[in-house]
C-alpha cells in the first residue's frame, strides 16, 4: 500500500517541548516536538488507549543502584496520561515492554509552504500559505 | 532466709492501706478450676495470644529477678506473689498492713486478643481473687480485671462483681488498643459509676500493641520503665479532653505505679493548652486541671527520691494530700517499704491521710 | 579494750567457702557475712535505701562500658545488688557505687582467728561451741 | 556440575530414605529448650545478667509460633515434654532416617531475636548459633544451619555473620518476614553485603516480632488470623527486596522464602508487574519487569503449600511462573502440614520433583556442594 | 512581661512553609521532574501537627493579610525581630519533607529547604541563624546534608522533630550526632511529630490539643533515650537543644531518673554518673510556650531542676503563647531574664559562643 | 497542554462485545467541585472546625498522603475538567468522559472525600460522613440518575455508624454502605459487628474500597518506602481484612451479609482460599464458630470488582482465576477519574468469554446485587 503524505501542522503550532493531536488520513495522531525535531505517534497507547497528547512529556529517570538518581534524555518520551507507560517518542517503543507494547510511529517531515501548495497536499483541508513551514506526516 | 524484721514504725501503727499488691498465679492452672474443660484446652494448646512477639511477657528482661523482689520467690517454688503465707509474714504482717488492694496483673485478659477467651480469664481471676485470696485472708481486697477492648463484657462483669463486697474497684489496662478517653471505654465508665467503684490504672501488658513511646519502640527496659509515667498520661489527658468526666461527673481514677511527681506540670500544660484550643474541645466546661482534683488519686509506688527530698513535700501541696495513696508494688523490685521510702517530715494529719486515710474514703473501706 | 568485749565468734570459717554468705543476728541486729576471694566482710542487713534485706540480694561483679555497646564484667564477687531496687554496693567498703558519698552500708570488723586464740578469752561465752583446731569468724560491734 | 539422580524411588524404610538419599530438606525447625541451655554460651558479662535479671526464667515463646498449637508439631512429632523441635531423637528417627535426605537445613526461630535490645539479642543469635554447632550440627553429618542473626541491628548481624562464615554447615543467614522494617530498607544493607561476601543466601523465614499488626487493619483476635497473614508479610518482602533495588545493589544475592505457602506468588507477581510499568520511573535501579527479578532471586521452600486438596496446583505455579527451579523441597519439621510421608505434591519420579528434591536446593546453596561427594558425581 | 532590655536571643522562631513550586530552583533535575510530574508541587506538605489555621499555629494578628503586599521577610521584622529587640534569632522552617517515607525525596527535599532558607532568609537578614533540616530516617543523606551545609556558620543546630521514625538515642541515628559535634553544631529536637507511631502510648486521640499536649511526653522519652543509650558516651560535647516542649516537667524527670539508674545502671553501664548531671549539662530548653503559671512557680521549678542554667529565651513565632510582646512570664527577676535571654543561648549554641555578637545587651528604652 | 476530549466513537477499540450493554460501573470518584463545597453540607460548627483545624488523621502531613503518587491527584491526566475543577469534580464533563463515552448506565458513587470515617475527632466523622452523604445526593444522584450514592459513616463509633445508616437506608437513592479496609482494628472484630448487623437488616451490600489511613504501617514489617510497595499494600490489606471477617465469624453470625471488595484485585482470592482452608482444618479448635470451610465464606458473601484489572502475561491465566473466583462474583469497575481507570472493552477483550458470561460481569452480577434495573 503506497504511502501518503497530510499536512498536519504549522510548524508554529507546536513549540519545543509539546505535542498536539492532529487527525490525518482518518487516524488520531499525537504529533511531538522534540527541541524542533517533530515526531509522530498514533494517539492510542497500546495498553488501554489513553490519548497519548494528554500524557505529559517527560525525560528518563534512571540509577545506576538504589538512590542514585539521573533524569537522561529529557522530553524524548511520552507518559500515558492513564497508567504512566512510558513510550520513546522517537521510535513509539514502551520501555518496559519494547516487544509487545508499541505506538504506531509515522515518518515525519518539514516543508515549506512555498513548496507544498505546488504538490498534490493542498487538497488537504489544511490550509497552507507560502510563507510558512508545515509539518508533514507520511502514513 | 527470713528473719523477723525488726522495730514498728510510725507507719505501722496507724496500720496502712497498700494500694498495689500483685498476686500472682503459681501457673494457668490455678484459673483452670474457674473455666470450663473448653477453655482449659484452649489455654493449654494456644496459650495466650497477644499484641507483642514473645508470650513471656518481658520483650525487655527486667533487671531483678525478672521484676520481682529477689527475696520473694517462695521456698515451696512458685513465682512471687503466689504464696499467700509469704505474702503475710514478709509483708501483711511485717509492715502492717491493714487493707491490701489485690491488683492482678497476669493472666487476666486485659492484652488477650481472642475476645472470647478474654472474657474467660477476666471472669476466672476474679474467681480466683475472690476464692484463693479474699476468702483465705479478710486484709485484701480485689480489684475486677476485665477486658477493656470489649466494653460489653466489662459492663456485665463489673455489674456481677459490683455486688460482691470483696470488689472494691475496677482494673482495666492504659495501654488499650485507643486511649482510654475514645467512647468505645465510655459502657465502662457508665458501669463503674452506676456502680460507684473508682477505676484502678496500672500500667501492665501490651493490650493495643502500640509502641510505648510516641518515638517508637525503646531499646531498654531503663527507657520502658520510664514511659509507664508518659503512657500514662497519654490516657489522662485522653480522658480529660474527650470529656469523660462531663460525662460521668462521679468517676473517680486511681493511677497506681505511674508517679505522681509529673502531675503539677502536665496539670498547667493541660490547662495552657486549653486556653488556646478550647473551641476544638467545646464539651469541656472546666480548665483540665480541675478534673483533675475532683477525679483523679495517685498511688505513691515507686517514691520519687528528689535530690533534695524537702522538694517532695512541695509537689504534693499542689496536687493535694488528699490525694495520695500508699502503696507497696509487692513482690515487684520496685517495692516501697512504708517505714523507709518517706524522707521528708509529715504532720500526723498528712501521714494519716497518706498511709490509710484517702485510701479509706476512695474504697469506701471501715 | 572495750572493743573486744564485743566480739562475737558467729561460725566455723571453712562453713562459709569463697562466694557464700551468712546472715546473723547479734546483740540484736541482723548482719551478712560475705566470704570474697578467702576475705571475710560484714555487713548490715538493710539497705539504707529502702530497707531490703540486701543479704538476700545477688553477690555480682561491676558491670562497666567503655563505649555503649562494650560490656565487660570486672571484680566478679565484690559487689552486693539489693533484692529490692537493684541498688549495687561494693561488700568490701559498703559503699553504693552509684552514691558512694550519700549511701553508705554500716560495716563491721570480720575477722578469722584460730579456736586455740579463741577457747583463751571471754568468747567461750558465745552460743557457739569453739574446738581450738579449727578457724572461726569473729565480729566486732 | 554433573549431579547424578535416581529416579527410582527404593523400598520405604531402605537406608538411602524416602527420595534416594539424595533430596535437601530446605526447612527443618530445631529449638532452644529454655534459656537455660544458652547459658554456657555466654560470657562472664551476660550470664550474669541472665541469671540476675531472671532471664533465664523467661520463656521466649514466640506469639507467632506457640508451642501447642496444633501445626506447630505434628503428633507424631512432638516430644512428651518440652518445646516442639528441641529433641534431637525425634529429628534423627522420626524424620532424617525415614526422608534420608543428603542435607536437612536446620532454622531455629528463638525469640532472642526479638529483644528490643540490640545487643542482648545479638548476644542471644551468638550464643544459639554456637548452641547448634555444638548440641546438633556435631552430632549428625546430614544437618546444616542457618546463622541467627539479630534483625534490629544490621552492624551486630554483619558481625555475626563474619564470625560464622568460617563454617561451612552453616548455608544461609535467617531472618523473618515481619520485622521492624520493610526486608528491603537500606538498614538492613551491611546484613546482605555479608552474606554475598561468603555466598550465603538469605533465608527468611515466616514469623513477626509483632512490631506492626500482621493484618494491616490492626490486631486480629485469632493465631489462625496470623498465620494465613504470613503470606501477605510475604507478599510484602517481595515488594519491599525489589523495589529498594537489594538486587540491584547485589545481583548475586539469593533470598528463600520459607513456610511462605508459595501459591500466591503468581498473582501478586502479575499486579507487581503491572504497576511497574507505570510507576518505575520512582525507583529506577528496577530495569526489568519485578517478575523476572523474583525468578532470578527468590526461592521458595515447599511446605506448607497452599492448594485445595489435589489439585496440581504446583505444576501451575511453575508454568506462571515460567520457572521450576524456585521451589526447594522442605518438610516444615516438626510442623503439621501433611499426613504420613506425603510431603511432595507431585510424584517423586517426575522430572519436577527432581529439581525441587536436588537441584534447585543445589543451585541456590552454595555451600551444598561442597558435601555429599558420594552423591555430586 | 516585656523584654527589659535589647540584644536578646530568641531560640525557637519559625519561618512560614513556602509553596513547593519555590523550592523547585533548588532540587536536581530527576527531582524537579519527579514533583512536576506527579504534581507533588502543588502539595502544600503541611504538617498534621501544626494544623495552619489552628488558634495555636499563629497568632491571629500575626497572621498574614491578603493583599497587603508586605513580604514575609519584612513581616517577620515587623513582628518578631524588631518589637522585642532581637540581636539573633534561631530560625526553623520545619518542612514536611521530614515526613515522607521515599528518603531519597525527603533528603532532596531538606536540602532544597536549607538552601531555600540560606539564600531567602539568612543573606536578607543578619540577626536569623538557621537550622538545618534533615531527615531523620537515613543516616547517610542526613550526614551528608551537615557536611555538605556545616561550612556556612549562620546555620547553628541540626533539627529534627522529638516524635520522629525512631528514638533519637538508637544506634543508628549516631552519625548525626557525630557530625554535630564535628562541626560544633547543636542537635535541636523540635515538639511535633511524623506520626509513623501513635502519639500516646496507647494510641491515637481525637483532638488536636491532645497531640500538642502529648509533646511533652515525647520529650521524656527522647531525653531518656539519648541518655540510655550511652549517646553522650558517643559524643560527650553534643547540646541538645529542646524546642517547644516546656520545662515544667523536667524535675520529675530528673528525679525518676536517677533513682532508676541506681537499680537499673547495669544493663547499660556506659552510664558512669546521675543521669540528671548529664542532663543539665548536655540539655537545654526554650521558654515558650510557658505552661508553668507564674513566676513563683518558675522559681521553684528551677529550684527543682537544680540549675537555671538549662532555660533559653524563645517566642515561638509565630505560635500563640502570649499576647503583644509580653514574651516574658510577669515578674521574673532581671537576673534571671539576663540568663535566660542572653548568657544561656550564648554558652549553648556552640556556633554562638564563638562571638557571634558580643555586643553587651542594651538596657531598652523605657516603654510607656 | 489542554486537550479536549475526544468523541466515544474515536476511543472505542473494540467495541464488539459490548453493543449495545449498558455497563454497570462500579467504581466512580466524584469529588468536591472546590474544596469549599462540602462545607455548604456541614453545620456551622462543623464549617469552623474545619476552617481552624481542617481534617485530623493519623498521618504527619495533613493534607496528603507521605507516599506520593506517581500520578497528580492520582487521576488521569486528561480527566482535569476545563472548568478548573479537580478531576471528577464536574458532572458534565463526567457524563463526557464517561458515563457517555463508555455508555455506563449505572455508576456507583466511592467518595472517598475526606474520610469520615478516619476522623480521629469522632463527631466530626459524623458530620462529615453526613455531609458527604447528602453532598452525593444533592451534588450527583438528584443530577444524574444513572449514579448511586454510598453510605459512608464513622466506623470506630458505631453508635454514630448506626445513626448514619438508619437516616440514610430507606432512601434507594443509597445502594450500599462503605467502609474504609483501614479501620483501626481489623473489620472482623466484633466492635464492629453493629454496622454488619445493621447491613443485613437494611438488605444493603457493604463496599469496602482501598485505602483510608488508621495510623498502622500497611505491612507486618513497618513503612515501605516507594509508592510502588505502598500502592501494593493495598492487596495485601484487602486479604487481611477478609481473613478477619470470615475468621472472627462474621459470616456466621450474618449469614445474609454481602461484601463487594473495590479496588482490591481478584487473583489473590484462590490461593488465599486455599491457605485458610488447609489450615484452619488444622487450627479449627482455635476457630470453633466456623461451621464451613472458609472458603465458603468468600465464596457465598463477597464480590469482587475487576479494577485495577490483572494482567498475568497468559489471559487464559485471568480466566482461570475468575473461575476459581465464581464468574457471578465478579463486577466490573473503572475507577474513573484515577489514573489505574481500566476501558471497558479492555477488559472485555482481556476476558475472552462468551457474550452471556461477560455480560454478567459487566452488568448483570452488579444489578442483582444491587437490585438495579
Amino acid at each position: 500500500m503506497s504511502k501518503s503524505r497530510f499536512v498536519v501542522a504549522k510548524t508554529g503550532d507546536v513549540a519545543p517541548g509539546t505535542s498536539l493531536r492532529v487527525n490525518a488520513g482518518g487516524r488520531d495522531i499525537a504529533l511531538f516536538n522534540v527541541s524542533g525535531e517533530f515526531f509522530a505517534l498514533g494517539d492510542r497507547c497500546p495498553h488501554e488507549s489513553g490519548s497519548l497528547c494528554a500524557g505529559k512529556i517527560v525525560g528518563f529517570a534512571e540509577a545506576d543502584e538504589p538512590g542514585k538518581y539521573r533524569l537522561v534524555r529529557d522530553g524524548e518520551f511520552v507518559r500515558c496520561p492513564w497508567h504512566g507507560w512510558e513510550f520513546d517518542i522517537r521510535t513509539g517503543k514502551s520501555w518496559c515492554d519494547p516487544e509487545k507494547s508499541r505506538v504506531r510511529a509515522y515518518q515525519t517531515g518539514v516543508a515549506a509552504g512555498s513548496d507544498l501548495v505546488e504538490g498534490p497536499y493542498v487538497a488537504e483541508t489544511f490550509k497552507v500559505s507560502v510563507e510558512e513551514n508545515y509539518v508533514v506526516i507520511e502514513i | 532466709m527470713n528473719v523477723p524484721l525488726p522495730s514498728v514504725t510510725s507507719a505501722q501503727k496507724i496500720g496502712i492501706v497498700d494500694c498495689d499488691i500483685h498476686p500472682v498465679q503459681r501457673s494457668a492452672a490455678d484459673l483452670y478450676p474457674y473455666m470450663s474443660q473448653r477453655w482449659r484446652e484452649h489455654s493449654e494448646m494456644f496459650g495466650p495470644h497477644i499484641r507483642q512477639g514473645l508470650t513471656g511477657m518481658q520483650v525487655y528482661p527486667r533487671m531483678m529477678a525478672a521484676g520481682q523482689r529477689a527475696d520473694s520467690y517462695p521456698a515451696g517454688g512458685g513465682p512471687p506473689g503466689s504464696d499467700l503465707d509469704l505474702m503475710r509474714s514478709q509483708h501483711l504482717d511485717a509492715v502492717g498492713v491493714e487493707w491490701g488492694m489485690l491488683v492482678a496483673l497476669s493472666k487476666g485478659g486485659m492484652e488477650e486478643r481472642n475476645p472470647d477467651f478474654a472474657t474467660v480469664l477476666s471472669h476466672a481471676v476474679n474467681d480466683w481473687q475472690r476464692h484463693d485470696w479474699v476468702a483465705k485472708e479478710p486484709r485484701l481486697l480485689a480489684g475486677v480485671v476485665v477486658p477493656q477492648e470489649d466494653a460489653d463484657f466489662c459492663v456485665k462483669e463489673i455489674h456481677l462483681r459490683a455486688q460482691d463486697k470483696a470488689f472494691k474497684q475496677i482494673i482495666i489496662s492504659p495501654r488499650s488498643a485507643e486511649p482510654l478517653g475514645r467512647r468505645r471505654y465510655w459502657p465502662i465508665f457508665a458501669a463503674a459509676q452506676e456502680c460507684g467503684l473508682p477505676i484502678g490504672l496500672h500500667p501492665a501488658a501490651f493490650s493495643g500493641g502500640a509502641p510505648s513511646t510516641s518515638a517508637g519502640w525503646p531499646t531498654y527496659y531503663m527507657q520502658e520503665h520510664y514511659a509507664f509515667c508518659t503512657g500514662m498520661q497519654g490516657n489522662i489527658v485522653s480522658m480529660i479532653f474527650e470529656g469523660v468526666f462531663e460525662q460521668f461527673p462521679n468517676l473517680k481514677i486511681a493511677l497506681i505505679e505511674s508517679g505522681f511527681t509529673w502531675m503539677p506540670a502536665m496539670c498547667w500544660r493541660m490547662d495552657a493548652a486549653f486556653e488556646r484550643m478550647r473551641k476544638e474541645v467545646p464539651h469541656l466546661k472546666r480548665r483540665p486541671s480541675e478534673y483533675i482534683r475532683d477525679h483523679f488519686w495517685f498511688a505513691t509506688q515507686p517514691m520519687e527520691e528528689p535530690e533534695n527530698p524537702a522538694h517532695l513535700p512541695e509537689i504534693i501541696e499542689w496536687i493535694g494530700w488528699d490525694k495520695l495513696l500508699f502503696s507497696t508494688d509487692y513482690p515487684h523490685w520496685d517495692y516501697d517499704d512504708p517505714r523507709y521510702c518517706i524522707r521528708f517530715r509529715m504532720t500526723d494529719a498528712q501521714r494519716s491521710m497518706l498511709f490509710r486515710d484517702n485510701a479509706r474514703a476512695l474504697y469506701g473501706l471501715p | 579494750m572495750t572493743r573486744q568485749l564485743n566480739r562475737h565468734v558467729i561460725g566455723r570459717a571453712d562453713d562459709l567457702p569463697p562466694g557464700s554468705r551468712k546472715l546473723v543476728q547479734v546483740a540484736g541486729r541482723e548482719i551478712g557475712v560475705f566470704n570474697v576471694h578467702g576475705a571475710f566482710y560484714a555487713l548490715a542487713n538493710r539497705c539504707p535505701h529502702g530497707g531490703g534485706s540486701l543479704c538476700e540480694g545477688f553477690v555480682t561483679g561491676l558491670s562497666i562500658s567503655a563505649h555503649p555497646g562494650k560490656y565487660e564484667l570486672v571484680r566478679e564477687g565484690e559487689f552486693l545488688r539489693c533484692p529490692l531496687h537493684g541498688w549495687e554496693f561494693e561488700i568490701a567498703t559498703g559503699q553504693s557505687y552509684c552514691d558512694p558519698k550519700n549511701t553508705r552500708l554500716r560495716t563491721f570488723n570480720a575477722s578469722v582467728e584460730h579456736g586455740a586464740e579463741l577457747v583463751k578469752g571471754p568468747y567461750v561465752a558465745e552460743s557457739f561451741e569453739v574446738k581450738i583446731e579449727e578457724d572461726y569468724i569473729v565480729l566486732d560491734l | 556440575m554433573q549431579v547424578r539422580m535416581d529416579h527410582t524411588i527404593p523400598a520405604k524404610g531402605a537406608a538411602v530414605g524416602l527420595f534416594g538419599g539424595a533430596a535437601v530438606d530446605s526447612d527443618v525447625h530445631i529449638s532452644v529448650p529454655s534459656v537455660k541451655a544458652l547459658l554456657p554460651y555466654l560470657n562472664q558479662y551476660w550470664r550474669q545478667q541472665f541469671l540476675t535479671r531472671g532471664i533465664d526464667r523467661l520463656s521466649w515463646n514466640m506469639t507467632s509460633d506457640p508451642p501447642n498449637a496444633p501445626i506447630t508439631a505434628r503428633p507424631d512429632r512432638r516430644p512428651t515434654s518440652g518445646r516442639p523441635g528441641s529433641d534431637f531423637s525425634i529429628l534423627k528417627e522420626k524424620h532424617l532416617d525415614v526422608f534420608g535426605p543428603s542435607a536437612a537445613i536446620a532454622n531455629c526461630i528463638y525469640g532472642g531475636a526479638a529483644l528490643h535490645s540490640e545487643d542482648m539479642a545479638a548476644v542471644v543469635c551468638t550464643a544459639v548459633n554456637d548452641w547448634i554447632a555444638a548440641e546438633w550440627l556435631d552430632r549428625d553429618p546430614r544437618l546444616r544451619a542457618s546463622i541467627v542473626v539479630p534483625l534490629n541491628n544490621a552492624d551486630l548481624a554483619a558481625e555475626e555473620i563474619e564470625r560464622r562464615a568460617g563454617d561451612p554447615r552453616f548455608v544461609q543467614v535467617l531472618m523473618l518476614a515481619m520485622g521492624e522494617q520493610p526486608l528491603g530498607k537500606r538498614a538492613h544493607w551491611p546484613i546482605y553485603a555479608a552474606a554475598n561476601r561468603h555466598g550465603l543466601p538469605i533465608g527468611v523465614h515466616a514469623g513477626s516480632l509483632y512490631q506492626h499488626p500482621a493484618l494491616a487493619g490492626g490486631y486480629g483476635s485469632y493465631f489462625l488470623e496470623d498465620y494465613v497473614a504470613q503470606a501477605f508479610g510475604f507478599e510484602s518482602c517481595v515488594l519491599s527486596l525489589v523495589s529498594e533495588g537489594v538486587f540491584a545493589k547485589f545481583p548475586d544475592l539469593k533470598f528463600v522464602f520459607m513456610e511462605s505457602g508459595v501459591t500466591w506468588l503468581p498473582a501478586a507477581l502479575w499486579r507487581f508487574d503491572k504497576t511497574w510499568r507505570g510507576v518505575r520511573a520512582e525507583v529506577p535501579w528496577v530495569k526489568v519487569p519485578p517478575s523476572q527479578i523474583v525468578r532470578d532471586h527468590i526461592r521458595l521452600t515447599l511446605q506448607p503449600f497452599d492448594e485445595p486438596e489435589g489439585a496440581g496446583r504446583l505444576e501451575r505455579f511453575c508454568e506462571q511462573m515460567k520457572s521450576d527451579e524456585m521451589v526447594l523441597f522442605s518438610t516444615d519439621f516438626p510442623h503439621w502440614h501433611f499426613e504420613g510421608e506425603a510431603a511432595l505434591p507431585i510424584s517423586a519420579s517426575s522430572p519436577l520433583a527432581r529439581k525441587i528434591l536436588w537441584d534447585n536446593p543445589r543451585g541456590t546453596y552454595p555451600r551444598l556442594n561442597a558435601l555429599s561427594p558420594e552423591i555430586a558425581a | 512581661m516585656k523584654l527589659p532590655f535589647k540584644g536578646v536571643i530568641d531560640c525557637d522562631l519559625h519561618l512560614p512553609s513556602p509553596p513547593t513550586t519555590a523550592l523547585l530552583p533548588y532540587l536536581p533535575t530527576h527531582w524537579r521532574d519527579q514533583l512536576e510530574t506527579r504534581f507533588i508541587h502543588k502539595m502544600n506538605f503541611q504538617l498534621t501537627s501544626y494544623p495552619p489555621n489552628s488558634p495555636l499555629t499563629c497568632r491571629e494578628d500575626w497572621r498574614a493579610k491578603k493583599g497587603d503586599g508586605e513580604s514575609d521577610l519584612d513581616r517577620l521584622r515587623r513582628q518578631a525581630l524588631d518589637p522585642f529587640g532581637v540581636d539573633i534569632a534561631v530560625a526553623s522552617l520545619l518542612h514536611g519533607a521530614i515526613a515522607l517515607f521515599n528518603e531519597d525525596m525527603a533528603a532532596a527535599l531538606c536540602s532544597a529547604v536549607n538552601d531555600f532558607v540560606a539564600h531567602e532568609w539568612l543573606d536578607p537578614e543578619p540577626r536569623l541563624r538557621g537550622s538545618i533540616l534533615i531527615t531523620g530516617q537515613n543516616t547517610d543523606h542526613a550526614v551528608a546534608e551537615i557536611e555538605r551545609l556545616a561550612h556556612d556558620k549562620r546555620f547553628v543546630q541540626v533539627i529534627l522533630p522529638v516524635m520522629g521514625d525512631m528514638l533519637p538515642g538508637k544506634r543508628q541515628m549516631w552519625p548525626i550526632y557525630r557530625a554535630c559535634e564535628r562541626h560544633g553544631l547543636a542537635l535541636a529536637l523540635h515538639a511535633g511529630s511524623t506520626y509513623r507511631f501513635p502519639t500516646t502510648g496507647s494510641g491515637w486521640p481525637s483532638f488536636q490539643v491532645e497531640d500538642y499536649i502529648a509533646n511533652s511526653a515525647g520529650f521524656e522519652n527522647a531525653i531518656v533515650s539519648l541518655l540510655s543509650e550511652g549517646v553522650f558516651s558517643e559524643c560527650p560535647n553534643l547540646r541538645v537543644i529542646c524546642l517547644e516542649g516546656g520545662f515544667g516537667w523536667l524535675p520529675t524527670l530528673i528525679w525518676r531518673l536517677n533513682k532508676e539508674w541506681r537499680g537499673i545502671r547495669q544493663e547499660v553501664p556506659w552510664i558512669t554518673r546521675q543521669p540528671g548531671d548529664i542532663l543539665r549539662e548536655r540539655f537545654r530548653f526554650t521558654l515558650q510556650p510557658v505552661e508553668v503559671p507564674d513566676a513563683a512557680l518558675i522559681a521553684r521549678i528551677i529550684g527543682h531542676i537544680g540549675s537555671d542554667d538549662l532555660l533559653l529565651f524563645s517566642t515561638d513565632y509565630p505560635h500563640a503563647h502570649f499576647e503583644g510582646v509580653e514574651a516574658l512570664p510577669d515578674g521574673l527577676p532581671e537576673a534571671l531574664i539576663r540568663k535566660i535571654t542572653r548568657d544561656n543561648p550564648l554558652a549553648a549554641y556552640p556556633r554562638l559562643s564563638g562571638g557571634a555578637s558580643a555586643n553587651q545587651p542594651e538596657k531598652a528604652e523605657q516603654r510607656s | 497542554m489542554s486537550i479536549d476530549v475526544l468523541e466515544p466513537q474515536e476511543r472505542r477499540k473494540s467495541g464488539g462485545a459490548l453493543q449495545g450493554l449498558g455497563v454497570v460501573d462500579c467504581d466512580i470518584h466524584p469529588q468536591f467541585s472546590t474544596p469549599g463545597e462540602i462545607l455548604e453540607f456541614l453545620p456551622e460548627r462543623w464549617r469552623d472546625y474545619v476552617r481552624t483545624y481542617g481534617g485530623f488523621y493519623r498521618q504527619p502531613l495533613a493534607d496528603t498522603l507521605s507516599h506520593p503518587r506517581m500520578a497528580p491527584d492520582v487521576a488521569r491526566a486528561d480527566s482535569w475538567p476545563p472548568s478548573g475543577a479537580p478531576p471528577g469534580g464536574d458532572l458534565a464533563f463526567m457524563q463526557k468522559q464517561h458515563l457517555d463515552a463508555n455508555n455506563v448506565e449505572h455508576g456507583m458513587l466511592m467518595p472517598l472525600n475526606r474520610g469520615p470515617g478516619n476522623q480521629r475527632n469522632l463527631e466530626y466523622g459524623a458530620a462529615l460522613a453526613t455531609a458527604v452523604n447528602d453532598w452525593q445526593i444533592a451534588c450527583w444522584v438528584e443530577r444524574d440518575p444513572r449514579l448511586h450514592a454510598s453510605i459512608v459513616c464513622t466506623q470506630e463509633h458505631t453508635p454514630f455508624a448506626l445513626a448514619e445508616i438508619e437516616r440514610c437506608a430507606p432512601d434507594k437513592r443509597f445502594s450500599q454502605i462503605m467502609l474504609p479496609p483501614k479501620s483501626l482494628e481489623p473489620l472482623g472484630r466484633r466492635r464492629y459487628w453493629p454496622i454488619f448487623e445493621a447491613a443485613q437488616a437494611f438488605n444493603l451490600p457493604i463496599a469496602l474500597h482501598v485505602g483510608g489511613i488508621n495510623g498502622y504501617p500497611p505491612t507486618g514489617s513497618g513503612w515501605p518506602s516507594y509508592y510502588i510497595e505502598e500502592q501494593h499494600t493495598n492487596v495485601q490489606g484487602m486479604q487481611g481484612l477478609i481473613t478477619s471477617m470470615v475468621i472472627e465469624g462474621v459470616f456466621e453470625q450474618f449469614p445474609k451479609l454481602r461484601m463487594v471488595l473495590v479496588e482490591g484485585g481478584i487473583a489473590w482470592a484462590p490461593p488465599l482460599k486455599w491457605r485458610l482452608d488447609k489450615h484452619w482444618k488444622r487450627l479449627k479448635s482455635e476457630a470453633p464458630h466456623l461451621k464451613r470451610l472458609p472458603s465458603e465464606y468468600i465464596r457465598d458473601h463477597i464480590w469482587f470488582t475487576t479494577q485495577p484489572l490483572d494482567e498475568p502475561p497468559e489471559d487464559s491465566d485471568l480466566l482461570e482465576t475468575f473461575e476459581q473466583v465464581g464468574l457471578d462474583r465478579i463486577m466490573f469497575s473503572t475507577d474513573y477519574p484515577h489514573w489505574d481507570f481500566d476501558e471497558p472493552s479492555f477488559v472485555a477483550a482481556k476476558l475472552r468469554i462468551g457474550p452471556e458470561k461477560l455480560r454478567a460481569i459487566m452488568s448483570g452480577n452488579a444489578r442483582e446485587l444491587y437490585g438495579l434495573s
